[in-house]
């Protein structure tokens, strides 16, 4: 069996790796080159955990093969901070408790910045459909929507 | 240890506050390492096998074929394992099946190899002969007295003879005389209620990676609740000495009970006795909801008797729970909590401990409770309402107070029931309008809460900042609330604390992180090791001083002289005593391991809306308020989180959760494609209320708050459901069909 | 003499009492008593209680004292999540 | 297995001329999931993502082409098909979580062939056709006919679907589609329901093509509910025979998700839910 031979863009960095054909891009994340920020939940694109974005959309990782990645751009949660400066929404979740056992936390923050990214003043209500993909278990979601909420106001002042 | 009772009401510095976690930046940046994220140099994959039947003989296993494949490193069976002690047998089988599978994706054998592949491959290899014998899940089927049997020699003393092998034991509480006590009521209702077994559905998947030597010296890295739990099953099982094996907690991604016990670990540990190796395992989703602990499925009769106006008579309730393929189903402490908000003369609840073929249950949240309580708060709800009375007051003419006999035999000492229930009836949400096809539904919950054996240590280093080390893994926020307990105590900036959770070579025994204990009990012995720390301090100061210890007292992050006679000296600060720690006698510490005992009981009033659509049964949770009892809130917005962490399990648990079992005995929904927990946008804001009735038993006041938050919604939202459609819901969960069906049937 | 009271399937085994009376003065020697003086309780002893001592639940401590008015309850072992 | 990522229609055709145990790879949120969970064993798995045209929304004959690796975002982006077929770009919008409309396609729910794909309705209401490539050459094939029963298809070997037609949409016509879930997202619709329709300027039903999901082996064209509501402004009376009429036509199974007499029930519901919402759209009166 060979190995395909993949050259890609991660978190801005000009990446090469190899990888079997059936492996998801979620285990090349994982296994290949040590991100392990991106969480496997479910392997079935159920729960979220795995969200990164790739040509800015977002997408679940484990849905999606590790040879697909060729000549793409991918984010992951390791490249959300800007060196030792937090994202506004890592801030946010920080301060407003968003999160508990923090599982969830890698691949809700992927998918908010890419909700704010593309609008900025997003409802309650365009929140939680946006996050439906991404489960948590602990916070019954209440803190994490507030947080979302909070920072997209924050960063519409600071624009 | 002594308990302190007073009950001075205390100015706090930090607790109270909302500080930022201490593991916040690793959590939102993706460097904190969970079970799965861990690596070793050489490591192999483990794989397990699982029976596709949900009961077989196993005649024989034949391996060979996996062990040839080249790149399979080691293949193990129960075999392996040989015997082992009677407390651990249980958990052992559940981990490796022995002469039967027991359930639809019990553990049959394991494999370790080189890569994923070859592991799936080997598993295939394996031939399994097995028998396949009837099965039998549903609690009620498997009490008949033809259902077929799981056990032999299983039936508990307390069993009358001639009832079904998987009828385990039975237990009864209460006082008072039922059937006098029903004879005074107006209306007596009757009903039957029926919960499905759910899943603590933590988004974590068991994990663990494993070392073991042929000297018997093992590592483990593991995502558990308790990774002394671990150390010592695991020794257990594989005749280790405790000492010689050391478990590190990974971080840790949800467990709400579900990881409080074993399924990979001693199998990964013989894996990788027997390759050399250090084996990772991480378990599917499917695995997770196939061959981890889900809770009970229950059964639940119910009488009831209130005068018309409003007191309760009598309350009886028999429990029927079935707690997977072995003994250990929750029906004690759900047949003891689920009166337990009320001052009741007379009160009865039986409950049957029964086993079926599904995976062996495991604790989540309130074990017991949440199911009792949706039977029990259901029935008082719809006899309240059957008098026109306003459900509220009639759980406050009848609920427990300071000096009430409980239902479960003891007296309560300083409880928050009353001050829930008036908090709700004062909160604008009780009186806020509602639409066409809503409804509102209230219930009452409580919970124990425990303590158990804990550890802490707490270092001061030369440059005066502070190092406490636990052995709890921190599941919720916990670091922040001992952080801000250590620094409370020693008068310093929170800052200068940092809380590590340390492995089980670095601290006595520690309990699992369960019942609600940690804030309460870590709390506990962590403002005991500072104040043994502090001690020492003043100690180093009175020789600084060249008077006497006695006349040294610690206040404000300083020590300083107290009394007339103690001579005037400036303070001298935790920094400053810490920078001359050497030349005074060496490193400062203070350590305490305690059995942590006093842990105050918590009751909480959910009020939930809802809308029903008549014409599909689907229920919307508009809003929602929590009103719980916290003793004292160490973090704010982690009990908060608690609270409605707690109630959204509890929505899924009434409206969408359950585990399916077809015909076949094998599970139908092993995904969260079909087990369906709520989503993000299924849910309005949880509203939450503290309230603080100071646990007499904790220098703070402090109560346990994690689990008490699941065990009203059930019946708070049944209540409502049953207000917005007419139709009293008996069944769990209240999916659409079930829903509709009762609306077209009326009932 | 230290009442304590047993939940109701343990009444059978103890002759149908549901209070029962032992000489104890701490947890220890209090679950020495019961098992000693009612042997059809030690099935469910050795699988572990928890006791209420005035409202509050001990699980192993065997040196709490009890005093002679204490209200002692048996309880099953709770286990939490 | 091998993984091949052709960049024309040509070389993918050739990719996938003979060679047994072959998937197309699109989004990939179905084939991902078999794969993970052994159901398939391909050989080979064929991406057409990098196929120039596949991932186009291009007008033709009034109408639009959606080339076979358009997802369900980029639908939802596209204003012209929003304007044209609402009730068709609600239905791949409902296709999973926001992470999975980031790849899922109209052709790749259709042959999953699953009866519950939330697309097949819509599309199918709105008389939709695939164009099919494969070794033989090119052929158009109505999307009703594509599912065959739960997990087959028309294809032949080597064939895939290269791009899904919508017609042109016709004055005073639209169409919506709605599904029934337990919870708000994230689930397998229990019964789905597309009604496309036309009016007349009396405002009667001129035309009507209703179709349900998830209630059948494939997905269900009503041609006695059309025929219920023709000729009729869309009243109590009409809405009610047109619930009756889909209700009869559901032959649904009991399973895990829903129940023989809740799907009946519900198809009726959604059919008359959506029908009014088609007809508001038909009238200009949203969105």
């Amino acid at each position: 069996m060979s190995r395909i031979h993949v050259t890609t863009k991660i978190n801005g960095d000009e990446t090469e790796f190899l990888c079997d054909a059936e492996a998801t891009l979620l285990d090349v994340l994982r296994d290949e080159l040590g991100l392990t920020g991106t969480k496997e939940g479910c392997g079935t694109g159920d729960c979220g955990a795995c969200s990164v974005t790739v040509d800015g959309r977002l997408v679940c990782s484990c849905l999606m093969l590790g040879a697909e990645a060729e000549g793409r751009q991918i984010t992951t949660i390791e490249g959300m901070a800007e060196g030792e400066v937090l994202h506004p929404l890592q801030k946010k979740f920080i301060e407003m408790a968003a999160l508990q056992c923090g599982i969830c936390t890698p691949g809700i923050l992927v998918a908010a910045k890419s909700l704010l990214e593309r609008n900025p003043d997003p409802s309650e209500v365009e929140v939680r459909y946006w996050l439906a993909g991404n489960l948590c278990r602990c916070t019954g979601y209440d803190k994490i929507i507030r947080a979302v909420m909070d920072t997209a106001a924050d960063m519409r002042r600071a624009s | 240890m002594a308990l302190d009772d007073s009950r001075k009401t205390r100015q706090f510095r930090i607790v109270g506050t909302r500080p930022d976690r201490p593991d916040g930046i690793d959590k939102v940046t993706g460097r904190a390492r969970f079970g799965a994220d861990m690596v070793a140099p050489g490591m192999l994959t483990g794989r397990i096998l699982r029976s596709p039947h949900a009961h077989a003989r196993i005649r024989r296993i034949d391996t060979s074929k996996a062990e040839a494949l080249a790149g399979v490193k080691a293949v193990v069976t129960r075999a392996d394992f040989g015997d082992v002690p009677d407390h651990v047998a249980d958990i052992m089988e559940n981990c490796l099946a022995g002469e039967k599978a027991l359930y639809d994706g019990h553990a049959v054998a394991a494999v370790a190899a080189i890569s994923p592949a070859v592991a799936r491959q080997a598993l295939r290899l394996i031939e399994v002969d097995y028998e396949v014998l009837p099965h039998v899940t549903d609690v009620d089927e498997a009490m008949k007295p033809d259902a077929p049997v799981l056990h032999e020699g299983r039936q508990q003393e307390t069993v009358p003879a001639g009832m079904s092998g998987n009828v385990i034991s039975r237990v009864e509480f209460g006082h008072g005389d039922i059937e006098a006590g029903l004879a005074k009521a107006d209306r007596v209702v009757e009903r039957t209620y029926r919960t499905a077994a759910v899943h603590q559905g933590y988004i974590e998947p068991h994990a663990c990676l494993a070392t073991m030597t042929a000297d018997g010296q093992g590592d483990l890295w593991v995502c558990t609740q308790g990774h002394y739990m671990v150390r010592n099953t695991c020794a257990a099982i594989l005749g280790l000495d405790q000492g010689q094996l050391r478990v590190t907690a990974s971080e840790i991604g949800g467990g709400f009970g579900g990881k409080t016990t074993l399924f990979l670990e001693p199998v990964a540990l013989m894996l990788s006795k027997k390759s050399g190796r250090p084996i990772k395992m991480v378990m599917s989703r499917s695995e997770v909801f196939r061959a981890s602990g889900p809770t009970a499925s229950s059964s639940i009769d119910v009488r009831i008797g209130m005068t018309r106006e409003g007191r309760i008579t009598a309350g009886f309730a028999e429990l029927r729970f079935q707690g997977g393929a072995w003994p250990g189903a929750p029906v004690g402490v759900g047949a003891m909590s689920g009166f337990a908000s009320y001052d009741l003369e007379n009160v009865k609840t039986v409950g049957w401990d029964v086993v079926t073929n599904r995976p062996k249950a495991a604790a989540y949240r309130a074990p017991g409770a949440p199911m009792a309580t949706f039977a029990i708060e259901s029935a008082i709800d719809e006899l309240a309402r059957g008098f026109g009375l306003d459900p509220l007051e009639v759980r406050l003419m009848n609920g427990a107070d300071e000096g009430t006999k409980s239902s479960y035999g003891p007296t309560y000492p300083a409880i928050g029931l009353k001050a829930t229930l008036e908090a709700a009836k004062a909160h604008p949400h009780w009186t806020a309008p509602l639409g066409k096809n809503q409804g509102r539904g209230v219930a009452c919950g409580f919970w124990f809460n425990f303590g158990g054996d804990t550890s802490v240590s707490l270092s001061i280093s030369p440059d005066g900042t502070v190092t406490l080390t636990e052995g709890n893994p921190d599941i919720g926020g916990s670091r922040a609330a001992m952080t801000m307990i250590a620094a409370e105590e020693l008068g310093i900036p929170y800052d200068q604390v940092r809380t590590v959770v340390a492995d089980t070579g670095s601290l006595g025994q520690n309990e699992v992180t369960h019942g609600s204990r940690v804030t309460f009990s870590v709390g506990l012995a962590t403002i005991k090791a500072a104040e043994a720390a502090k001690k020492e301090m003043c100690r180093r100061a009175a020789m600084v001083w060249g008077i006497d210890e006695d006349a040294v007292e610690w206040e404000d992050g300083a020590a300083r002289p107290a009394g007339p006679n103690a001579g005037k000296f400036p303070p001298m600060t935790l920094k400053e005593i810490a920078a001359i720690a050497s030349k005074t006698g060496g490193p400062i510490a203070g350590h305490h391991e305690v059995m942590a005992e006093g842990a105050g009981v918590s009751f909480a009033t959910h009020m939930v809306d809802v809308e029903v659509d008549p014409e599909t049964g689907a229920t919307k949770i508009l809003r929602y308020t929590v009103f719980q009892d916290a003793g004292k809130a160490v973090h704010p917005s982690y009990v908060e989180g608690q609270f409605q962490g707690g109630a959204v399990q509890g929505i899924g648990w009434a409206l969408n959760e359950e585990y399916i079992y077809g015909k076949d005995g094998l599970l139908q929904n092993a995904g969260f494609l079909d087990y369906r927990i709520p989503v993000a946008s299924d849910l309005p804001m949880i509203d939450t209320v503290i309230l603080e009735i100071p646990n007499p038993g904790h220098p703070y006041g402090v109560r346990g708050v994690g689990e008490t938050s699941i065990v009203p919604p059930l019946a708070a939202i049944a209540n409502a459901v049953s207000a917005a459609t007419g139709v009293r819901m008996t069944q769990l969960p209240m999916s659409p069909p079930r829903v509709l069906a009762a609306i077209q049937t009326g009932g | 003499m230290v009442k304590v009271l047993l939940w109701g399937s343990l009444a059978d085994l103890v002759g149908g009492e549901r209070e029962v009376a032992v000489e104890a003065a701490t947890l220890r020697e209090l679950l020495d008593r019961l098992g000693e003086q009612f042997p059809g309780l030690r099935p469910e002893l050795e699988r572990g209680v928890s006791v209420s001592i005035d409202g509050r639940i001990y699980n192993d401590s065997w040196f709490t004292p009890i005093g002679p008015e204490s209200e002692v309850v048996l309880l099953k072992r709770l286990q939490g999540g | 297995m091998r993984f091949e990522s052709p960049r024309s229609v040509e070389e993918a055709v050739t990719a996938l001329a003979g060679q047994t145990g072959a998937h197309v790879l699109a989004g990939g949120t179905d084939l991902l999931v078999r794969l993970r969970a052994e159901m398939v064993e391909p050989e080979l798995v064929v991406d057409i993502k990098r196929i120039p045209g596949l991932r186009e929304i291009v007008a033709e004959d009034g109408g639009w082409r959606i080339g076979a690796a358009v997802s369900g975002a980029e639908l939802g982006e596209h204003e012209g098909l929003r304007r044209d077929w609402p009730g068709v770009v609600e239905a791949a919008e409902l296709i999973g979580s926001t992470q999975v409309q980031g790849r899922a396609t109209l052709a790749g729910n259709l042959c999953n062939a699953s009866p519950a794909a939330d697309s097949v309705p819509a599309m199918v209401a709105a008389g939709a056709v695939a164009r099919i490539v494969g070794p033989q050459g090119t052929r158009d094939l109505p999307v009703i006919d594509v599912p065959q029963g739960p997990g087959k298809t028309a294809l032949e070997r080597g064939e895939f679907i290269a791009s899904i037609l919508l017609p042109a949409r016709g004055s005073r016509s639209s169409d919506a589609y709605l599904r029934f879930i337990p919870r708000t997202e994230m689930d397998i619709a229990v019964v789905g329901c597309g009604v496309s329709l036309s009016l007349d300027e009396e405002g009667r039903v001129s035309a009507a093509r209703v179709v349900l999901g998830a209630v059948g082996p494939k997905v269900m064209l009503v041609e006695a509910a059309a025929e219920a509501i023709k000729r009729r402004v869309l009243d109590e009376a009409a809405l009610n025979d047109l619930a009756a009429a889909c209700s009869r036509a559901a032959t649904p199974i009991d399973d895990k998700r829903g129940t023989v007499d809740f799907r009946r029930h519900v198809a009726g519901v959604l059919a008359r839910r959506a029908a009014v919402i088609a007809e508001a759209r038909a009238k200009g009166e949203q969105a």
